[in-house]
This record gives structure tokens, C-alpha cells and sequence, in this order.
């Protein structure tokens, strides 16, 4: 057996060594302030949602001082500016509902068999060449696609449908479900891929073929992913502006009928915003009420896609 | 320090403003700056009042209310009429049955009351066919939305809320130019550009008068009643005296209205009108011709010379 | 040494992955219902050749097949672009290095390959799936549970389960590649027993990167080296006996 | 011998792929749909506004005469809101998406934050106009001006710039940070000397949608009030005098494509909507660039970065 | 029999991943301008334990160092708290098991330990790149393109890079992570070689999942087994007379 011994000379006074202890102490000191700084930053992000909250909450509950919540929540009048002032806001609820209703049921089949298509059946040259193009399409802005509906779909559904006015809920939400086509199809998609090529592998090795590998292997193993995708869709239709305040007509309306035109809750705080905001009249403390509303939508459908989507990245 | 003068107000005025705006930075040759923001008759008040603007658009005289705001935040104003206008009333080119309407036909559509109940062209007259009638007009901070209820409705503001209301006049006539059954109202100049898509209601005061469409000739003649009414500007008296760009903008807008707003699809005031308002403008005449109620009808001569008050 | 009938074989055989050429010439027999085992230092195209026999590579483009793999008693090469890579699939079933099972229950994944054949009977599939499950000695571990996701059975009754996968649709040859690599001994013993039951009906060729586990299962074992076949002979043989310097440093642990 | 199970399998087989037809041919349909719409969408703008796409229309003002009417003021001002936006989301969206990729402890102050930044990319465009006809118009009382639209747009992509840098800072091995952490470089020499310059085209790409995101955005834009005649450049930023001068651009009136072209759209004169449907055009050239030079940006990434 | 000088110890060491207790009692020690190498069986703990000598696992939370390792001549607890790590890593290197130059030049990539140490000056830097990179055996190769990305040398030249890079500092020990099993055959010949000569100067610390290569470079060994040191001696005398069982069985083949 080897005798140790310790000590000795060895190389170990670097030349460095001495600065490096000496400047332990700034170098720390400099590292916590950058850190410091970099929180700041990142809690910026929730300084602007406590700002966004504070504003909403801020407004809406004056809002509030003036009209019940009852009435509010339950009535089918919206006519906040006018004489006969009512201020149910079921109708822009149900114009919110009816065109993110028509868009998903454009975006949610459509961007589902887009993805699919992409993730499991397209030869990966093509979907390479064809996923740039969705992605382009995503990048519309929405007042060209309001444009669009009001001017080149809406003229064409009149064709189809006789006394179409012309302004509905149909146009803006065909043309709102095209516009999140991608959107729902990229995270669907990237649900799918998520899904590891062996269960892929083990399914083709049974002989099945794409369609039977992508129905009973790939789509339960994202199924999660697809539900978020359809979620957060939702989510996306729900606070879309411009092309339902261009093309849906601004008229609060209580109808479920989507050749009716109807006024969404965003499309209200445009049509509002368009005019002056006279600050503090009950007409400026409206929009941001039923903005607190629209916000809480859109809140409680991308939580629960954000969960959905967390659920399929735990699993694998 | 850049010079800038800073209009709101009236989309009703826009256009005349817009065209004097340019033709006068153009004379300048950009060494002053004009924005010219579209808020409506009232929104466009509300930021005069504030300070916040040196001219405001109006499509109707200031109001009572707000006057007082204004009295409050020590603004004084000299009130300018620019041009004549004519609220003409549209329908579908296709109903063959509304081309002439009375005043009280329009009341029954429009008063608050009619909220909810008036939905079928039946219900406002026998003599009209069960037809769904469908509304749009100017939202509620429009000058033209005040006026028109003024006249028709006998009070200001005074209106049914489930109209498809829109501060932007071409979102109307799309509206009206695809439904037979619509109805909608807005400033002259947007009926001039869409003849081909929606026809004007010729409008007859009462039963007995006689059915008088929206031209040049009816304005001028004081025929086309009680929808011809004169839009103003409102300067600001203290900016007028405190910059010199806001006072030459003014007298330059006065010198040039008339043409201008024949251009861009106005009735031009009679020359000694312009005249006179310059006169009051150097003067310094502050104040508004009216009480803060509108009076419909009334000659822009005749108000030109009245008392002003604040 | 015996008459063995042969179950396949490859003639000449080259795979490329794009421009990398990752089998040279491979000449190798598949004795019908023996063991062959594939032994060779990591990345020497092991996986590649097995992967070959099912056409999994059919599933990535750019790879590219030459030569032939004939497959018996029919006779037809099972590579060439005619030959339908599905029916090659359902004939030549594989098992994989970690067990993947489907997201689905234990009943679901045993009769997934019959339900892709098309069957909907349910009593045939319930029979099916039980002799699979048998077969691969799961049976009694899972009967009362056939309706428990496959996920909630442990690493060694999951890789079983996909032998039971794979045995219910009766393939004629199944691939296994490297199946006890991510598993603990006692489970490695369990399949590796297994092996030695089903080959009474089943060709099955086999990877495994654990000389001792070629040793103990096969009754023949080819050794491959950068692509190439070095030497393949009975397994008794080949591991007492090796013919080749290569063969001999790399059974005696010198490298890899 | 086995007996061979060949033909009565290719019956099933052949069975089983016409689905993979009919679907496959579905899908393609789908995807072409989605393209298609695009062209669709295109087409009709350019046929609507290509004959006013002369080097007038980018260099007028503004006028009431459509013919002569240009897009001069617009495309400064959005280019000028770029500006601020671009300053308030870069450095924010960088330094918080370092920060929590890189810095933070598992803590719920962290797992706020997280949350905070998935929800804030959810939020309505629309809210982010409230947000700042509050905050930024009436309590910090910054008016109409380019500082007030840049840092709504600014907030407005703060997440997708966030998530866009987390991305590429996730991309990069583990492998590469003990490297440096292993010659004994600080938290901060490994950051700012390879975490941030190796993600940096990831967070180019984030930036670049996130800005081609804002310049397209009209809805906050017209909710703090910018539906405006403007018929002059603001001044050229840095060159006042001190003290307000230099920033003095910042708080000038402005105008914006999407504001401009909804302007015109809502003229009654057919010749004005020509003019907007050639904005439209202006615009959806300028987004698409910025989304091509995106994805060809992160394509080159892929294929030069290979960890 | 040389008395050899001791460079490092572990004493007493134990290492928990969270709740998983990875190291157990460890008492290790290395011998100064000597290789020692850690054998065992996958997931044993050899490199959780090669990671705790420059405090790498510091890096994640949740980690938690019990016991000591000492480190001389100054005779300090290297994973005490109150020792600063970024001082402990400046002194002793890192190779990884797969080649990680930074995408950067190859003279940055060499300079980076010195460009840390607040180094700026070129003369020496250039002087000191040429040096790491002659030691590294790497000069000849790259000389003419020291400007060119680290990412177009092939692998082994990679690692020899990575190597260069931590000699340049002058660390007291280099610790490596199976720094050849990413390599071919003659890439990990080179190393093994470089490894031989660069001893001469630097302590090496090194684990290996390859015997042969622990017998061909190493004049300790030491064999883990569940984050248990199993035994420790000197390569020459481990791999002839192992004393323990386990340690016959592993070097063997029997296992792992
Ligand atoms: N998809 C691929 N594309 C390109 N080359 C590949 C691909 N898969 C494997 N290779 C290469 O082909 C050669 C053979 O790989 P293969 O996976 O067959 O080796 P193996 O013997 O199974 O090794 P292991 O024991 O590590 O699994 C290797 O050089 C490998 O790098
Ligand atoms: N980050 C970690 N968190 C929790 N446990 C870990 C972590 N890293 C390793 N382990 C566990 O610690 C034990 C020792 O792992 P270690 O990586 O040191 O093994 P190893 O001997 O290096 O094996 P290999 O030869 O596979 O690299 C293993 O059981 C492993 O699962
Ligand atoms: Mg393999
Ligand atoms: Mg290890
Ligand atoms: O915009 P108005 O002219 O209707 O007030």
C-alpha cells in the first residue's frame, strides 16, 4: 500500500489567485446588484397586470356605484349612452359568444386537421414549405382582416344567404376563425410532436397505417394539448378587436342568430374609444367595466389551456 | 418651440377643416402644424374645455353643460359658423316606400320610447309594408346625433339606444346599402359620395308641407327644414391671443371656407356671412349666439349679429 | 450441427442514411424459430440492420435500402419499394429498447395490432389478448386490470406487455432491440426467459449490447463492426471459437 | 412451415389506407385553405390599391384629395413608435426572460411571475389600450404622443419577447453553461459572454414578430386617441435643444399605418378607400418582411446552431 | 513503493440530490501529478463525485454537500459554504463526456479561463493560447486557423480543444467526465496519450466507463458501487488482486 503525505509544493498558487480572493467580495457585490436589476425587469410583468387590474378595477367600481350588478350581469339592454340608459351587457356577451362561437367552429376542426396533417402525414419537405405560409398568415394584421370581411366575405356570403345584412356576426367570425387558424394549429401541433417517435414506432411496427397511428396512438397521447389549443383558440376569438368592430356592425344586439349584426365587448371599447373618452363620465367608466369582464374570460380560458398544456409536458 | 395648432372635434367638420389644415401648412411651408382629431361635436367640447385644444369642430352650438365646464376652467371661445350642412336622412335603394317621410314618422322611429318596439316599418305607419326596420346613426358624442334628435325628436340627445351606432358615417351607409329595410341619417357630404348606394328621404315638415329632398338650392333657400343647420368652429380666445399661429390659421380658414367647402361637398355660407364672422373674430366677440339650446332652423346672418353670451 | 430452416436472409445488403452508409454487404441468415442475436460495439449498425427487417426506416426520408431481404417461405424481398412496408410490418412485429406502450389500457395495447387488422369481435380480441398476455407471463399479474392505463405498470411488466403487443398478432419474426437495456436484473431475467419460451413458436432476431445475454439466449450470433458482418456462427461456437482477431478482442472485453 | 399470412393481409392493408388517402387529401386541403386565404386576402388589396403605390404615395401628406394623398406622416410615426416600443420591449423582455430562466429560485414569487407572463401574453390588445388610456394619458398625463402608443405597444409584446428569449436561452445546453461555469466564470460572465450572444438571433426573431405584431395593432392605438390629421413629421428625434429638445419627439402628435388606413376607409369617397386598401398593402408588406425575416432567421439558426 | 504527495481528500463524503442520497461516506484520496480514475456500474455516483471537487453542483438547487473535501497544500474544505466556488473551479478544470467548445473562435474559446481571470492583455493571451494548445497537442493542427469557429474541428479535436481550454488556466486539477466515450478509436488514443503527458504537470482526476482505458491510464483506481467507494488501490494491483467481490465481479464482466 501507498504512504500518503500531504503538503508539499505543488502549482498551486496561480497567478490570479490573489486577485480572485481579493475581489471576491465586488464581484459578489456587483452580481447581486445585476441580479436585482434583472428581477426588477422580470417583475415588471406583474406590475403590469397589477396596473391593468388596478385600472380595471379602479373604473369599473365608480361603474359600479351607479349601476347594480344585477343589472349589469342579467340585463339585455345595452344602451349605456344614450337617453334611455340600460346597462345589461348580455347582449355584447352574447355577440362575444356568437362570433368566438363561429370562429372556433372554423378553427378549431381546421387547425386540428392542419396539425395533424402536418405533425403525421405530410412528407417533411412540404409541411417545412407550407408551415412558413400559416405562420405568415398569423402575422395578418387584424384591420386588414377586418377589411377583408366587410369588403370581400361579406359581399360573397350575401350571395349565398338573401337578406344578409351587411353587417353580421357570420362574416366577422368566419374571417376572425381563418385568422386563428394558425394559432390553434401550431399548438396542436406542437402538442403532437411532443408525442416521442417511439410510440410512433411501436404503432407503425404493428403494421398500422398513418391514419390508424395518429387516431388511437398520437391523438390520446396529445389529447390534452389539442383540448389547450382549442382553449386558448377560444381565448384568442374572444379578445379579438378590430375585425368584429369593422365587420360585425356595432349595434349592442340581443340574438343569438349570427346573420344578425351584433357589437362584441371589444368591439364596444373601440366604437367608445373612437369617439372621447369624456374621463370619468359613466360612458368612459363602462368600457373599462366590461373590459374587467372580457379580461376575466380570456383569463379563466388560457388557465385552463395553460393547464392542459402543462399536463402533456409532464407526461413525457 | 414648434407652432402647433390643435383642432378636435366634429367629424362633421372634419373635411372643411381638414382641407383648410392642408392647404394652410402648405402655405407655410410647414413651419406650422395643424392636427385635426375626429371625436365628434361633444368629445371634441369636452377636450376644448379641458384646455387641451386651440379649435374645436361643432356640428351644432355648444351646450349649456357645456358651457358651464368651459366657464369653469376660464376657457372663452369665439363661435365661427364655417359651412351649411344638410342631415339627410338614407334608405335601401331597393324600398320604394319611404321616399318621402314626415317629421312625425321620424319621431316615432327614433324617440326613446320606440326602444324595443318600434322594429317593423308597420308599426311606424300603416301606410308602410311589414317589412323589419333597421336603424344606424351617429354615435352619441356626434354633433349631427344631437342635432338630429333636436329636430326631430324635440329634444337634444333625446334617442332610442338600439340603433347600430357608429361615429364613422361610411360604417351607415354600408350598413343602409345592404339592407332594404335600414334607415340611417348623417351629413350631406356622405350622401353626395354614395348616391349610388343609398337614396335620400325627401322630408316633409308636417303632413301639409311639401316632401323637400337635400340639395345645395334647398339648404340655401331655407326650404330643406328642420334638417339644414350650420356647423362651426370654436377658437379659443386666449390661445387666439397668445399665439399668433392659431389667429392667422383662423382668419385663414375664414378667407377660404367657402371654396373649400364647396370642394369637399358643403354648402358655402353667403359671402357677407364669412365677412361677418371675420369681423367678430378680430373683434374678439367671445361667446355663443344660442343659449346652449340649439335652435333649429334659424338663419346664420341673423345669428352672426346676435348677442353672444358665455 | 443441424439443418436449420431458413426464415429470412439478407443478400448483399447496404443501408444508407442519407450519405452515410451504415451497412456494407451484409450477408446474414435468420434460422426460423431460433434466436439470432446481433452483438457489436455501439454505433456499428446493430439497430440499423434490425430496423431494416420491419422497414421502419421507411418512416424517415432519405434513407435508402440495397440489396435484398428475402423472407420465406414465400420468397419475396422484403426491401424492395413493391413489397408494401405494412404488410412487411404486420408479418415482422419489434420490441424496443425502452417499452412503449400506448396511452391507453393494458387490453387496449395487447389488441391494438387485431383492431388494426380490422377485427371488432370482442370475444375473439378478449381471447387474443389473454393467450398474448400468457405468453408473454403477464396474465396473471394483469388479468383482474385489463382496464388500467398500460402507464401504471412497472418498467418490466410495461417491456412484457409489449411482447404480448407483439405476440397477439402472430407475426412470423419479431425484432427486439436491446429489450432488457433499460431495465433492472430481475426484470431482464423474466424476459429473457420469455425468449426462450416463445422462440418454440417465433423466428426472433435479436440486438443486445450484453455479450453475457447473447451467450445465455441465442442459438446464433452475428458480430458486426462499423457496418460490416464480421463473423456470424452458432452461438456455442462463435463464443468458445471466434474465427476473427476482431470478434476475439471484443468478446474479451479489449474494446468497445 | 409456416404458412405465409401475405395476401390475406394486403386486403385489410389496402382497407386501412384509404383513410390514409382521404384524410391525408383532407389535411392537404386544410393547410392549401389556410394558404389560400392568404393569396385571397392579398390579391383583393392589391387589386383594390396598386395603382396608388407610387414613391408619391410615400412621400405626400396626408390631403383631402385622394389622388394626392400619401402615407408620409404614417409611416414616420409608425417607424418612430417602433422606436420606443422597441426600447421598452427589448431590454424588459430580455432582462426578465434571463432572469427567470437563469437567476431564479424555485419560489412563488418566481412561480407568480411565471404565471403572470403566460396570462399577459392572453390579454386582449384592446386591455392594453385601457391599460394606457389610464395610466399613461390621464394619471402620468403623456397625451396622444409616440411615447404614450410606443409603450403601450412596448407592454403589449413584452411577453412574446420574454418567451421568444426563454426559448433560446433554453436551446442552449446545459453543457455550455458548465463549461463556462467550470473555468470559474460568474453568473453573470456566463450570461452576458455566451447565454445572451448564442440566443441572441432567437431573441432577434422574438423581437422582430413581436414588433411586426405592434405595427399592425390598431385597437389600443385608437383607444388612446390617435385617430388624427397629422400632416408634418415630428421633429427629428435628438436634435433639439436641451433640455426638452432632444426628446421632444416623444411627446409629439402622430399618426399610424393602421390609423391612417382606417381614416380613409371610413371616408365616404371611393377614392379614399383605394388609398386605405394601398395602406393595407403597405402594411401587410411591412408584417410579412418582418415574419419572413423572422423565420429565416430562426431557420438559419437551426441549421448553424446545431447543439 | 512511492510515497506519493496527496493534492485532495474526501472525507467522510456524502452527497444528496434532494432526498436522494447519491454519495455515501466517501473517503477518496488523490494523489498529487498522478491519474486517478472511478470505475463502476452506471448511476453508481462517479460523476456526482467528480462534480463535487469543483463544486458544479452548486449550480442547481436542492443539492447539498455533507463531510469534506480537502484540498492542499493550503488544506481547505473545499465544499464548505464560506469557500468561494467560482475560486475552487478557477483551480480545478473540467472535461466533459461530450466535446463542448463554445461557438466561438478556437483562440476564444482557449483564452476564455483567462479572459474570466480579468486577463485582457493580448501578448499574454496569445502566448498563453499557444501554450494550453501545444500542451493539449492541438497547435500544429489549428495554428493557421485560430479564428475559425471551435464548432468546424471534428470531435476528438474538439475535446483536445476543451482540453487546451482548461489547461489554460493553470487548474491544480483537471477533472474528466468519460472524456472519450463521445470519440472513435484513434480520437481516444489521442486523448489517452495527451492524458499520459499532461500528468506530468496537472493532478488528474478521471471516470471511466471503460476498464481497459481506467487499466491503460490510471495509477489509482478506484471502484464505486452505489455511492459507495468499494475499493481503492493502486490500478496495478485493483485490476490483478481485486480484494473485494464486487470489484472481481465488475472488472470481470459478471455485472453491470
Ligand atoms: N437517423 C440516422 N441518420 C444518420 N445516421 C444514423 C442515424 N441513425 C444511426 N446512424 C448512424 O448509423 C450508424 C449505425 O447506427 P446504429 O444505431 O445502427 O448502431 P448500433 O449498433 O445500434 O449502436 P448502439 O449500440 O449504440 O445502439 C452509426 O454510425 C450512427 O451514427
Ligand atoms: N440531478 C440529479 N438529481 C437527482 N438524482 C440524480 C441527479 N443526477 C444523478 N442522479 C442520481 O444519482 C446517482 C448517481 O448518478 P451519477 O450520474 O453520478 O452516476 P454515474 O456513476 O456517473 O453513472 P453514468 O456512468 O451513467 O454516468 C444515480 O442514481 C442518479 O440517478
Ligand atoms: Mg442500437
Ligand atoms: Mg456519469
Ligand atoms: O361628428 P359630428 O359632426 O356628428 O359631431
Amino acid at each position: 500500500m501507498t504512504t500518503t503525505d500531504t503538503g508539499g509544493s505543488g502549482s498551486f498558487s496561480s497567478p490570479y489567485l490573489d486577485r480572485i480572493r481579493t475581489m471576491r467580495h465586488v464581484r459578489n457585490g456587483k452580481e447581486r446588484v445585476i441580479e436585482a436589476i434583472l428581477f426588477v425587469a422580470a417583475f415588471c410583468a406583474v406590475a403590469v397586470t397589477v396596473a391593468i387590474v388596478a385600472i380595471l378595477l379602479y373604473e369599473a367600481s365608480t361603474f359600479f356605484e351607479h349601476v347594480s350588478l344585477v343589472e349589469f350581469l342579467t340585463g339585455t339592454e345595452w344602451t349605456p349612452l344614450f337617453e334611455r340608459a340600460r346597462y345589461g351587457m348580455l347582449p355584447l356577451l352574447v355577440g362575444t359568444v356568437v362570433t368566438s362561437a363561429i370562429a372556433f367552429l372554423v378553427a378549431g376542426p381546421l387547425g386540428f386537421l392542419i396539425a395533424m396533417y402536418l405533425s403525421e402525414f405530410a412528407p417533411p419537405k412540404l409541411a417545412e414549405v407550407l408551415k412558413p405560409f400559416l405562420e405568415l398568415l398569423a402575422g395578418v394584421p387584424t384591420i386588414v382582416y377586418g377589411y377583408f370581411a366587410l369588403l370581400f366575405v361579406t359581399p360573397l356570403l350575401q350571395k349565398l344567404i338573401p337578406g344578409l345584412p351587411g353587417f353580421n356576426m357570420l362574416s366577422a367570425g368566419l374571417v376572425m376563425g381563418l385568422m386563428i387558424v394558425p394559432y390553434v394549429a401550431s399548438i396542436a401541433e406542437d402538442a403532437m410532436r411532443a408525442v416521442p417517435m417511439a410510440l410512433r414506432e411501436g404503432s407503425y411496427a404493428m403494421g398500422a397505417t398513418r391514419f390508424q397511428t395518429a387516431m388511437w396512438v398520437v391523438l390520446p397521447a396529445s389529447f390534452s394539448g389539442v383540448m389547450a389549443a382549442f382553449v386558448l383558440g377560444i381565448s384568442r376569438a374572444v379578445g379579438e378587436t378590430m375585425i368584429v368592430a369593422i365587420a360585425a356592425g356595432q349595434q349592442p344586439n340581443f340574438t343569438f342568430d349570427p346573420r344578425e349584426p351584433a357589437a362584441t365587448i371589444t368591439a364596444y371599447i373601440v366604437q367608445v374609444a373612437m369617439g372621447d373618452l369624456p374621463h370619468g363620465s359613466i360612458g368612459y367608466q363602462s368600457i373599462f367595466a366590461v373590459g374587467l369582464v372580457l379580461v376575466v374570460i380570456t383569463l379563466f380560458f388560457n388557465l385552463i389551456g395553460q393547464m392542459l398544456r402543462r399536463r402533456i409536458r409532464e407526461v413525457y | 418651440q414648434q407652432k402647433i395648432v390643435t383642432i378636435d372635434g366634429s367629424s362633421t367638420v372634419y373635411p372643411v377643416t381638414e382641407a383648410v389644415a392642408e392647404e394652410y401648412q402648405k402655405m407655410k411651408k410647414g413651419t406650422v402644424k395643424v392636427t385635426v382629431g375626429i371625436s365628434g361635436t361633444g368629445g371634441g367640447f369636452k377636450k376644448f374645455c379641458r384646455g387641451e385644444t386651440d379649435i374645436s369642430g361643432a356640428s351644432r352650438p355648444i351646450l349649456k353643460s357645456e358651457m358651464e365646464v368651459c366657464r369653469q376652467a376660464g376657457i372663452e371661445y369665439i363661435e365661427l359658423p364655417v359651412a351649411y350642412d344638410a342631415i339627410t336622412v338614407v334608405i335601401n335603394p331597393k324600398n320604394t316606400w319611404a321616399e318621402e317621410m314626415t317629421v312625425a314618422e321620424l319621431k316615432k322611429m327614433w324617440e326613446p320610447s320606440a326602444q324595443g318596439v318600434v322594429d317593423n316599418w308597420k308599426k311606424v305607419s300603416e301606410r308602410f309594408p311589414d317589412h323589419p326596420l333597421k336603424l344606424a346613426g351617429p354615435g352619441a358624442d356626434s354633433g349631427t346625433f344631437d342635432y338630429f334628435t333636436e329636430a326631430i325628436v324635440g329634444k337634444s340627445k333625446s334617442s332610442r339606444g338600439d340603433f347600430m351606432a357608429s361615429e364613422d358615417d361610411n360604417v351607415i351607409v354600408q350598413f343602409v346599402s345592404r339592407d332594404v329595410g335600414a334607415l340611417g341619417f348623417f351629413g350631406m357630404a356622405y350622401y353626395m359620395e354614395n348616391k349610388d348606394k343609398v337614396k335620400a328621404v325627401k322630408i316633409k315638415k308636417d303632413e301639409n308641407s311639401p316632401a323637400i329632398a337635400p340639395s345645395v338650392e334647398t339648404v340655401n333657400n331655407g326650404s330643406y327644414q328642420p334638417l339644414s343647420r350650420p356647423v362651426f368652429i370654436y377658437v379659443s380666445a386666449k390661445a387666439a391671443q397668445e399665439k399668433p399661429e392659431v389667429r392667422e390659421f383662423v382668419e385663414f380658414y375664414l378667407q377660404h371656407a367657402a371654396k373649400l367647402s364647396r370642394e369637399v361637398g358643403y354648402v358655402d355660407l353667403p359671402s357677407q356671412a364669412y365677412e361677418l364672422a371675420m369681423e367678430n373674430f378680430k373683434a374678439m366677440r367671445t361667446g355663443t349666439a344660442f343659449g346652449g339650446v340649439p335652435d333649429v332652423g334659424l338663419k346664420v346672418e341673423e345669428l352672426l349679429q346676435r348677442e353672444k353670451h358665455l | 450441427m443441424v439443418t436449420e430452416t431458413l426464415k429470412a436472409e439478407t443478400r448483399k445488403f447496404n443501408f444508407f442514411y442519407g450519405d452515410n452508409h451504415a451497412l456494407k454487404n451484409v450477408d446474414l441468415p435468420v434460422a426460423e424459430r431460433r434466436v439470432t442475436a446481433l452483438i457489436g460495439p455501439s454505433g456499428c449498425g446493430k439497430s440499423t440492420l434490425l430496423r431494416s427487417f420491419n422497414r421502419m426506416h421507411d418512416l424517415y426520408p432519405g434513407n435508402r435500402y440495397e440489396g435484398e431481404i428475402r423472407l420465406y417461405p414465400d420468397d419475396v424481398n422484403l426491401v424492395s419499394p413493391e413489397v408494401d412496408p405494412i404488410e412487411i410490418r404486420m408479418r415482422i412485429s419489434m420490441v424496443f429498447q425502452k417499452p412503449n406502450p400506448f396511452p391507453k389500457t393494458i387490453f387496449e395495447n395487447v389488441a391494438y395490432g387485431l383492431m388494426v387488422r380490422g377485427e371488432k369481435r370482442r370475444s375473439v380480441l378478449e381471447e387474443k389478448v389473454e393467450e398474448a398476455l400468457r405468453g408473454a407471463a403477464l396474465w396473471e399479474e394483469v388479468k383482474d386490470r385489463l382496464d388500467d392505463l398500460a402507464f401504471n405498470l412497472s418498467g418490466g411488466q410495461q417491456q412484457r406487455l409489449c411482447i404480448a403487443r407483439a405476440l397477439a398478432s402472430d407475426p412470423e419474426i419479431i425484432l427486439f432491440d436491446e429489450p432488457t437495456s433499460a431495465l433492472d436484473p430481475i426484470a431482464t431475467a423474466s424476459i429473457e426467459e420469455l425468449i426462450a419460451e416463445i422462440k418454440e413458436k417465433v423466428t426472433i432476431l435479436i440486438v443486445t449490447h450484453n455479450m453475457q445475454q447473447a451467450a445465455r439466449i441465442s442459438d446464433y450470433t452475428a458480430f458486426m463492426y462499423l457496418g460490416e458482418l464480421v463473423e456470424f456462427g452458432r452461438t456455442d461456437e462463435l463464443f468458445v471459437r471466434p474465427r476473427k482477431k476482431q470478434t476475439e478482442d471484443y468478446i474479451t472485453g479489449r474494446f468497445g | 412451415m409456416a404458412e405465409t399470412q401475405g395476401p390475406r393481409l394486403r386486403t385489410i392493408i389496402a382497407r386501412n389506407q384509404r383513410w390514409d388517402l382521404i384524410i391525408g387529401t383532407i389535411g392537404l386541403l386544410a393547410t392549401t385553405v389556410g394558404v389560400l386565404v392568404l393569396m385571397l386576402l392579398f390579391v383583393d388589396l392589391v387589386i383594390d390599391g396598386w395603382q396608388r403605390l407610387t414613391p408619391d404615395f410615400f412621400l405626400n401628406f396626408p390631403s383631402r384629395r385622394p389622388e394626392e394623398a400619401g402615407i408620409l406622416s404614417a409611416w414616420v410615426g409608425s417607424a418612430l413608435v417602433m422606436v420606443v416600443t422597441a426600447f421598452t420591449a427589448v431590454p424588459l423582455g430580455v432582462a426578465a426572460a434571463i432572469y427567470l430562466e437563469e437567476y431564479a429560485p424555485k419560489n412563488w414569487i418566481t412561480e407568480l411571475i411565471e404565471i403572470n407572463v403566460t396570462n399577459l401574453a392572453a390579454v386582449p390588445s384592446i386591455i392594453y389600450g385601457l391599460l394606457a388610456l389610464g395610466l399613461f394619458v390621464y394619471i402620468l398625463g403623456f397625451g396622444h404622443s409616440i411615447l404614450t402608443a410606443g409603450l403601450t405597444l412596448g407592454l403589449m409584446i413584452l411577453p412574446i419577447v420574454i418567451v421568444a428569449t426563454r426559448e433560446a436561452l433554453r436551446a442552449i445546453p446545459v453543457a455550455i453553461r458548465e463549461a463556462a461555469y467550470a473555468l470559474g466564470a460568474t453568473r453573470w460572465q456566463v450570461v452576458s459572454d455566451h447565454l445572451v450572444p448564442y440566443a441572441s438571433g432567437g431573441i432577434y426573431t422574438g423581437v422582430i414578430i413581436g414588433l411586426s405584431r405592434a405595427i399592425g395593432e390598431t385597437a389600443p392605438v385608437i383607444t388612446i386617441g390617435a385617430l388624427t390629421f397629422i400632416a408634418f413629421l415630428p421633429p427629428i428625434p435628438f436634435t433639439g435643444d436641451p433640455p426638452a429638445g432632444p426628446f421632444d419627439w416623444l411627446f409629439s402628435p402622430f399618426t399610424v399605418l393602421p390609423i391612417q388606413m382606417f381614416n380613409w376607409l371610413s371616408r365616404p369617397q371611393t377614392a379614399f378607400h383605394v388609398n386605405a386598401a394601398a395602406t393595407g398593402i403597405v402594411i401587410i408588406v411591412a408584417t410579412l418582411l418582418m415574419n419572413g425575416i423572422a423565420i429565416w432567421l430562426r431557420s438559419r439558426i437551426r441549421s448553424k446552431l446545431k447543439w
